[in-house]
């Protein structure tokens, strides 16, 4: 039990997506402008990317790893993304209006987000199984929203400073990133303890 | 010809994919930490790029507007897949160096981008020579940034050359006494070393434009006089 | 005792009271003109009664109220209108509006003047009483009085606390006039069902706080009672007063009378039992002279009197290089001293560099949370400094922008030395200008899409009209044609008869523009050409005026 | 080679027909974001957008065919509003549509009115009222000032007066900051 | 966009299955197309992704033992080794077997320090058949860049004789049990001051590591290859 | 044009920043003592650092240098820079610190008040990743012959072995943590050289100094006891409770609060106005979050004194945390916020 709740804490802290595995940049820098899109797009991406890790390890196991055909997985997982994503998209609308409008305008986003496909490659290379996998990727998802969720805060307040005119906009917002995720290598070894 | 020059000023400089568009961050971020890292990444995308720009305007006759990204995202993740065993068969080091960034290539927002708005909609040529000009915007950022981390961070060019080219020896710059500054090399380098690249080139714009502008005062001016 | 509540924040700056509140009331004497502005309370400008030449006597009313919000204008001293003109207001923007010019004639021939007894009018006619006497708020807003005095309510605060620093004049009115304070207050009091009126006195004002008292010994029915408060700025706002004497807060967006509560100022309890009881209107108040003056002190002046009148009275400085009107917390600088006194003026402070310096740089906040302390509202200064600054406006209202009273208790304490509330006045007023462009944005696109639906209307039934039409007399129909046509140049009747839409209409104009006389006359025969057409719009034109 | 292309195959077909069947059975219509962009723009309905007023540029905004700096009475503020409304980068006002201009009404000279009624057909809100050869009049709080009715005037009747600055439409102004150095230009 | 939209109400179900069709066979035919083309690809690559594999393994093992040490096709002659706490080692691993002239040469296996300073520190070893260490490398760790790191030579500054060179050619006799410890604690070996404790952990998990070769050498060399082995001793 | 107020109390950014400079002084007379004055050369070294720096970037941004280079806020930054960094560090490890801090940290958000970030923070952050070996060389308790230690600062001959020693935190992790050595708490406190009564020896006096400052500065109303006290009380709690749990593993409150940068950061770094919450509740939440993190790194993480970390990390969560503490508006209490 102990060691789920490691791998989760590990996927959001000690290696954060965004900050120490350097996944899911684009949308990183692109809707964190404001908070509140910050959290839509997190909550978009954890719900994906949960998903596409549960799939993604079946179909590995269960139907590459068995024929010898490693060399599909980039094709299929992310053709099976795509399809969670569209999929995702359309039982909401039906099921859940008001969700979708939440989620809606992110998850067409999400399918450039690439961390939706390295998360799920991770998992093989860390030999996590189904439920590990699943927890990688909640966990992941997690840590994608935490950072952005931050970064929308002080971007929000970024926006009133007197930051130098060259720096406005994107070039800060690198150097924040950047100091973020220095602040992130406090968690170095903290993962040792399992 | 100007057609050609404009599609490279765009990939090289104004619609330059990292600097101007802010896609494809996370390979360029994740394998900068040296020049020949960058570098090599770099070159794959260009390659997978201008693969896929040629082989979708080839074939956009045939495709669906209604399932055009799923094609895409196939005729990519097929050319990436193919680059990734080239890697593996040929530069192997360099395959495990940049591990998952290969793959990754395919949700790398511009290639995508690049074939939706460019490739489905002109002819193969002209396309492909777009992929490689965006590919080639990509590298020279890269490499660029690889080189500068690669410099503050360890004094040295070229380390792990020798991957590539068997024998060949990475250059010391720096005296062996510099003591290296780490974090160029690790990801909060990376963040502040492509915000200061960001900054740069907005400098040069903001350049640009004042003397632009200038030259044009000049020119009302003299006309005026 | 009366159980005490505290208000979180405020600020104590030096008090400055002594230097004007030894001396007695004087009468400031006549100004050769006075500028009477017709604009008095904060909702709006009084009907102009009068013309230039009309005499008028003391107290007559020369403008009359609009609407139920608005209030009464009066003749301050009997005399002749000179004029009714522009003049700058005493108002930060230095705008002009209109003024009456009156020459007085020395004589201060009153109008007929008739007392009411307060214990047998009812309420209606009280209250119709103080808006004829044209009384508003007299501690600063200048809101109608009858207005505020409609509600039922509980409990009477009298705000006799004069918080601001230097400012003396109702310090003055209770010690002096104690007596109709205090029926002022029973007055509205009675009017207005209180059960108890309570009167709230900063506790440096023991003398004002003695006078009443010593009034207030045959206070019957209602009861009253003389309640000293901290001296702590801004204890004389009215949401703190409030709070302070009865523990209610009253949120922004709430009146008093929601709680059970209202609240007025002394001096505006002394003009209405002068209104009541001696039928005399409001057209003159109490005015401090303090700051830099040789003798500084509280004036009873004629509204409309000119500022550059009544300064002379208190020998100001030659040092003096700004007159505030109001206290130095909240007051602004008059921007002309040709402006007026009005009945809002409770004060008008003369600044010299040496008494009052000059702001020192301002340097950016470093979010030392001083502000946050001092704020009598709890807001978060700083919060709404940083995005009123970067005009981030939705976000200062997420904050509560407009909870603030600019009070400037963030400002006096700020080290950055921050003009805090010139930032939050900036935001209001461009967060109402927007409101304003977006409600006249939404009318206009009601209308535009009312004219859209019209056009779309009458293309249709012309179009069924004329494939009738067709049908019957194909023949005819061309004829008709070409007899319209004749005479005009480019356009086609028909066309123009379902409606063209408007920037193709502008362009047709504009391409024929070189010559007028021609241009003249092509649209007076296209104007008879298509007279039904025309007389269509015009009816379709005013039966939308309805609708919208 | 043969199961890679079976499998693959199977998935294709799968994916390929839910896809199509989606594409035409959940075709989304109708876009709230028209109305989204259309309250942010001014509704001066001047149509120097180019598009014959604001809903139709808030369509063209919508469908992506237009750039979102096209309406000058909106001025750099409505441009970065739609920017935070798409998540697009601001830019500043194209000069080409015109400029930015202070909020003023039309005017119709009475006098030299001849009762023509283009200007009528011309306001795109019926902010004008008046019959055939009567004079007509602009009713100023309904104007938006958006100069339509200025060139149909045959007699040139009609003229644009900025509306003066009242006490209750007067604005405080920004704080200035006394913190600019006291240095002759440094650079342009 | 799309011209003929039918409105989204009542969509007519048999164009909505005509279309799907339609699509579904153009995804297939691309499908079918680009996964031959990566079968193709991945066809032609195999052997050489094979011999790449190969090749790097072989490199790997000529670090600590270099080939003219042995004659045998060492990759092939391989046991199965069940995770073994006395390596460190959680997974079973391979160990190799290196013979020359048919006679055991040295035995090449893995093993793992656990109290690295950022976590598990993996090395490789050849132990030879006289009980020498033939040499110890770091396959991986995690210690910190540029002060722990140095325990890889790869990282080490000091490029002529690496900080992890002094163990080659080592044995329990010429540096006793009790001195194979860094020299801050009393040993033999050296240490990178300010970063003992990488040093520390490579050193007591070869130690380990050798210890645990010398008992079991004679058992694993007598193992056919491919063979499973059992710690039965203990 | 200026409005009200007219009347403005006697305060300044900069009697602020010369006010907590002073309350500095204790510390520093205590880190001194036990340290010798190498300290005092490091502080020199940043203050010029940092005021020549600061002048440059505000030349750059045009901004009027005099008036912002008096304000004394470098000053503070460099400050802290220096009592964060060891004693010994080389002189380029401070000045680049300091740079950092000034120009990157500072300067590119704007100069004082805007900067998100700790800019003290960032730079020992910056440095102990680049630099760990660096960064944590301190010199033995009552080692405070200056000579030694001004060749360690400007030479670039680092063999100090007789000089240095493990801060008492990286030595107590370097035993706690070699499984072999079997040592116990107290075993170690009571032997190892840079132990003393109640931290770390000499540590403990400095933090006692800090201490003394951080109470003048709350009796001065710079700072509010929010801060410090929800720092000390959680680290009090926290390390209290998991060494009563298992002493042989977690050392106590104690030795936590009275070693490293607790004292110092819990009344100077984490009170830093700009780059910390400013409502209440946020302030007990963001220095009990820099508390919990400090503990959590120095107890498992890879680097020795989790302070700086820990309050980068909080940092972060600035914006989010004052956002949802807001008081309640007068008049608004017991009301969901936001506008009606
Ligand atoms: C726009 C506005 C509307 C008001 N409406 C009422 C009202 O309907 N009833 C009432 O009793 N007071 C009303 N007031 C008066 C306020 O409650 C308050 O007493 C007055 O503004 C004086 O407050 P001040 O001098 O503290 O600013 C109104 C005030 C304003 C500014
Ligand atoms: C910050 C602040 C301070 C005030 N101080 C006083 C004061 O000292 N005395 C006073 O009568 N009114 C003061 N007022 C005005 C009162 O809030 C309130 O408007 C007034 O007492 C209502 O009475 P009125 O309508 O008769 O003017 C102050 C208002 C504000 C916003
Ligand atoms: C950030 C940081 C990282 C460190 N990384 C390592 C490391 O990777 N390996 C190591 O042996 N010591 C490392 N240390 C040093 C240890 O904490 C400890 O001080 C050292 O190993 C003791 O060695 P000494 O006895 O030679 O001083 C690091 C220290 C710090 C502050
Ligand atoms: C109480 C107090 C604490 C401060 N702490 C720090 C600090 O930890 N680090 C720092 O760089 N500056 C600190 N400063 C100085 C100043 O706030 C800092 O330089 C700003 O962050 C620069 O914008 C402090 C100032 C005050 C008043
Ligand atoms: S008092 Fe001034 S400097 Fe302090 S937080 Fe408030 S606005 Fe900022
Ligand atoms: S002016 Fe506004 S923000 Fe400032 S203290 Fe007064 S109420 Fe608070
Ligand atoms: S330019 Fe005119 S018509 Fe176009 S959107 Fe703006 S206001 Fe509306
Ligand atoms: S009156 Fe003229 S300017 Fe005003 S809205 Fe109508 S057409 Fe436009
Ligand atoms: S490259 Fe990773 S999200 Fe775009």
């Amino acid at each position: 039990m102990t060691s789920y709740l490691f791998i989760v804490l590990g996927a959001v802290l000690v290696n954060n997506v965004v900050f120490v595995r350097i996944l899911g940049l684009c949308p990183f820098m692109g809707v964190s402008k404001k908070l509140e899109t910050a959290i839509g797009m997190g909550a978009a991406t954890t719900f994906v990317l949960t998903l596409a890790c549960g799939t993604s390890y079946i179909i590995d196991s269960w139907l590459l790893a068995p024929n010898d055909l490693l060399y599909l997985r980039t094709l299929s997982f992310i053709v099976t993304i795509a399809a969670i994503v569209q999929l995702t998209e359309l039982v909401i609308q039906k099921t859940s209006p008001l969700l979708h409008q939440v989620l809606g305008i992110y998850l067409p986003l999400i399918t450039t987000n690439c961390a939706v496909l390295g998360i799920p490659l991770l998992n093989i290379g860390l030999k996590h199984n189904f439920v590990e996998s699943m927890l990688f990727g909640a966990g992941s998802a997690l840590g994608f929203t935490l950072a952005l969720v931050m970064f929308a805060g002080i971007r929000e307040r970024l926006e009133g400073a007197d930051v130098p005119v060259h720096f406005r906009g994107t070039a800060i917002a690198m150097v924040t990133a950047g100091i973020m995720s220095l602040a992130f290598m406090g968690f170095a070894g903290l993962d040792k303890y399992k | 010809m100007s057609i050609y020059r404009e599609i490279s000023h765009n990939g090289l400089w104004k619609q330059n994919a990292i600097l101007a568009q802010l896609l494809g961050l996370c390979p360029l971020l994740a394998v900068s930490s040296t020049m020949v890292n960058a570098v090599s990444l770099g070159l794959a995308t260009i390659l997978v790029m201008g693969l896929s720009n040629f082989a979708v305007s080839l074939l956009r006759g045939f495709i669906p507007y209604e399932i055009r990204i799923p094609v895409f995202i196939l005729i990519i993740a097929a050319l990436v897949t193919i680059v990734d065993l080239l890697f593996n068969a040929f530069l192997h080091d360099l395959y495990l160096v940049l591990g998952i960034f290969i793959p990754l290539i395919v949700t790398n927002c511009i290639v995508l981008a690049r074939v939706e708005a460019f490739a489905a909609k002109n002819s193969a040529g002209l396309a492909t020579f777009d992929g490689v000009m965006m590919g080639v915007g990509f590298v020279w950022v890269i490499g660029l940034l690889g080189a500068i981390r690669e410099f503050i961070g360890q004094g040295t060019l070229l380390s792990g050359i020798d991957m590539i080219f068997p024998g060949m020896q990475a250059i010391q710059v720096l005296p062996e006494s510099y003591p290296g500054f780490l974090i160029a090399i690790l990801p909060p380098g990376a963040f502040l070393v492509l915000g200061l690249m960001i900054a740069g080139r907005n400098w040069l714009e903001y350049r640009a434009n004042e003397r632009a502008k200038a030259r044009l005062l000049a020119q009302q001016q003299a006309a005026g006089a | 005792m009366l159980e005490l509540f505290r208000f979180k924040g405020g600020v104590k700056p030096a008090s400055h009271k002594q230097e004007s509140s030894g001396a007695a009331i004087q009468a400031a004497p006549l100004p050769p003109l006075l500028v009477v502005p017709f604009r008095q309370s904060a909702t709006g400008a009084a009907a102009i009664q009068v013309q230039a030449g009309d005499t008028v006597l003391k107290g007559q009313v020369i403008g009359t109220a609009e609407g139920p919000f608005g209030t009464v204008v009066h003749a301050p001293t009997s005399g002749t209108v000179r004029a009714i003109e522009a003049r700058p207001l005493p108002h930060p923007s230095g705008l002009a509006a209109p003024c009456a010019i009156i020459e007085p004639d020395g004589e201060e021939r009153w109008i007929e003047r008739t007392s009411l007894d307060p214990f047998t009018a009812d309420a209606a006619t009280l209250r119709e009483r103080i808006r004829d006497a044209g009384i508003v708020g007299l501690g600063g807003a200048a809101f109608p009085s009858h207005v505020k005095a409609r509600a039922a309510i509980e409990t009477l605060v009298i705000n006799g606390a004069e918080c601001e620093p230097w400012i003396t004049c109702d310090d003055r009115l209770m010690r002096e006039r104690a007596a109709d304070v205090v029926a002022g207050a029973r007055i509205l009091g009675r009017l207005m069902g209180a059960k108890r009126i309570l009167f709230g006195i900063e506790d440096n004002k023991p003398e004002a706080a003695d006078a009443l008292r010593a009034v207030l010994t045959e206070c019957e029915g209602a009861s009253c009672q003389v309640v000293a408060v901290p001296t702590l700025y801004p204890a004389g706002g009215e949401k703190q007063l409030i709070r302070v004497l009865t523990g209610i807060e009253i949120p922004y967006g709430k009146l008093g009378p929601d709680f059970g509560v209202q609240c007025f100022n002394v001096g505006t309890a002394y003009a209405v039992a002068r209104a009541v009881l001696h039928g005399e209107p409001l057209v003159s108040r109490i005015v401090t002279l303090a700051g830099n003056y040789g003798q500084p002190g509280n004036f009873e002046v004629l509204i409309g009197t000119p500022m550059d009148a009544l300064l002379p009275l208190g020998q100001p400085g030659v040092d003096t290089d700004r007159i505030v009107m109001g206290g130095p917390m909240m007051g602004f600088p008059v921007p002309d001293l040709g402006v007026p006194v009005v009945k809002a003026t409770n004060c008008l402070l003369a600044m010299s560099p040496a008494l009052f310096p000059p702001p020192p740089p301002e340097m950016p906040c470093i979010r030392c949370g001083a502000c946050t302390r001092a704020c009598p509202m709890v807001l978060q200064p700083h919060e709404l400094y940083w995005y009123s600054k970067s005009k981030n406006f939705g976000k200062s209202q997420e904050y509560h922008l407009f909870d603030c009273i600019e009070c400037g208790c963030c400002a006096f304490v700020c080290p950055s030395r921050i003009p805090l509330v010139d930032y939050y006045r900036f935001a209001k007023s461009e967060i109402r200008a927007r409101e304003r462009e977006k409600a006249a944005a939404d009318t206009a696109r009601d209308r535009y899409e009312f004219r859209q639906f019209r056009e779309e209307r009458e293309k249709a039934e012309k179009a069924a009209r004329l494939a009738a039409k067709a049908a019957e007399t194909k023949a005819k129909l061309a004829q008709e044609e070409a007899a319209k046509s004749a005479d005009a140049a480019s356009a086609e009747p028909v066309k123009v008869g379902a409606g063209e839409t408007a920037p193709q209409a502008g362009k047709a104009g504009t391409s024929s523009a070189p010559d007028k006389a021609a241009l003249i006359a092509a649209a007076q025969a296209r104007a008879a050409a298509k007279k039904a057409a025309a007389a269509e719009a015009a009816d379709a034109a005013p039966s939308k005026e309805e609708n919208a | 080679m043969l199961t890679a292309i079976l499998v693959m195959a199977l998935g294709a077909v799968l994916l390929g027909a839910a896809l199509g069947f989606a594409a035409v059975k959940f075709k989304v219509e109708g876009d709230p974001l028209v109305e989204k962009i259309d309250a942010i723009l001014p509704q001066t309905q001047c149509g120097q957008c180019g598009y014959p007023g604001c809903k139709p540029y808030a369509e063209a905004i919508a469908k992506g065919e237009a750039e979102i700096n096209c309406c000058p009475p909106g001025g750099d503020d409505g441009v970065r509003k739609l920017a935070d409304l798409l998540g697009r980068e601001f830019k500043p006002l194209s000069g080409e549509h015109g400029i930015e201009k202070p909020k003023s009404v039309a005017f119709i000279d009475e006098q030299a009115c001849i009762g023509c009624t283009l200007c009528i057909q011309a306001c795109p809100v019926d902010a004008i009222v008046g019959a055939a050869k009567q004079m007509h009049t602009i009713i100023a709080a309904q104007c938006t000032g958006c100069e339509l009715c200025l060139p149909p005037c045959p007699v040139n009747c009609i003229s644009m007066n900025t509306l003066p600055e009242t006490i209750d439409t007067w604005k405080w102004k920004y704080p200035q900051i006394p913190l600019v150095p006291i240095k002759a230009a440094p650079h342009a | 966009m799309q011209d003929a939209a039918p409105s989204p109400a009542t969509p007519p179900a048999g164009g909505a299955l005509r279309v799907s069709a339609r699509t579904a066979l153009i995804l297939l035919a691309f499908t079918l197309v680009f996964t031959g083309l990566m079968a193709t690809a991945y066809n032609i690559t195999r052997p050489q992704i094979e011999a790449t594999m190969l090749e790097a393994k072989r490199r790997l093992i000529g670090e600590v033992l270099p080939a003219a040490a042995y004659d045998n096709d060492l990759l092939a002659d391989a046991v199965e080794l069940p995770p073994s706490p006395a390596l460190g080692l959680a997974e079973p691993t391979r160990l190799y077997r290196a013979r020359k002239d048919g006679q055991p040469a040295a035995l090449v296996f893995e093993a793992a320090a656990p109290d690295g300073y950022s976590g598990q520190i993996g090395l490789i070893l050849a132990v030879q058949a006289d009980g020498r260490l033939a040499a110890v490398r770091v396959t991986s760790h995690r210690e910190t860049p540029g002060l722990g790191d140095y325990i890889d030579p790869k990282k080490d500054k000091n490029k002529a004789s690496p900080w992890i060179a002094q163990f080659a050619g080592r044995n329990f006799s010429d540096t006793p049990r009790e001195k194979w410890k860094v020299k801050k604690d009393g040993g033999a070996f050296d240490q990178h001051v300010g970063a003992t404790i990488s040093a520390r952990a490579v050193t007591k998990a070869t130690s380990r590591a050798l210890d645990w070769a010398l008992a079991h050498a004679d058992a694993l060399y007598a193992l056919p290859a491919g063979a499973r082995y059992e710690e039965s001793t203990k | 044009m200026h409005t009200s107020p007219h009347v403005l109390q006697p305060a300044s950014v900069r009697s602020v920043m010369f006010r907590v400079l002073l309350a500095l002084i204790p510390g520093i007379a205590a880190y001194v003592w036990f340290f010798g004055a190498a300290i005092l050369v490091q502080l020199a070294l940043a203050s010029v650092t940092a005021l020549a720096a600061e002048a440059l970037m505000l030349r750059l941004r045009d901004k009027p240098v005099m008036l912002f280079l008096t304000d004394g806020s470098a000053l503070v930054t460099a400050w802290l820079v220096a009592l964060t960094f060891p004693p010994i560090a080389p002189w380029w490890l401070t000045v680049t610190g300091v740079l950092i801090a000034i120009i990157v940290v500072k300067h590119l958000y704007g100069g004082l008040g805007q900067n998100p970030f700790n800019p003290a923070m960032v730079a020992f952050c910056t440095m102990i990743v680049a630099y760990p070996q660096l960064m944590s060389q301190w010199p033995r308790a009552e080692f405070n012959a200056l000579g030694p230690m001004l060749h360690a600062i400007f030479s670039g001959d680092r063999q100090l072995d007789a000089l240095v020693m493990a801060t008492p935190l990286d030595a107590l992790r370097t035993v706690l943590r070699d499984p072999e050595q079997r040592a116990t708490i107290a075993g170690i406190l009571g032997s190892h050289a840079s132990f003393g009564n109640i931290g770390g020896r000499g540590w403990e006096w400095i933090a006692a100094g800090y201490l003394l400052g951080g109470l003048w500065l709350i009796q001065q109303r710079i700072i509010t006891w929010h801060v410090p006290v929800a720092f000390l009380v959680t680290l009090m709690v926290i390390a209290t409770g998991f060494s009563m749990a298992n002493p042989e593993r977690f050392v106590g409150a104690n030795f936590h609060l009275f070693t490293g940068g607790a004292m110092l950061g819990a009344f100077f770094i984490a009170t830093d106005p700009v780059s910390g919450c400013t409502t209440p509740l946020g302030k007990l939440i963001f220095a009990a979050g820099a508390a919990l993190l400090t503990w959590i790194i120095r107890s498992f993480g890879a680097y020795p004194d989790g302070m700086a970390f820990a309050i980068l990390l909080m940092n972060l969560l600035v914006p989010l945390i004052d956002m949802n503490t807001q008081p309640k508006v007068f008049g608004h209490s017991g009301k969901p916020r936001g506008k009606e």
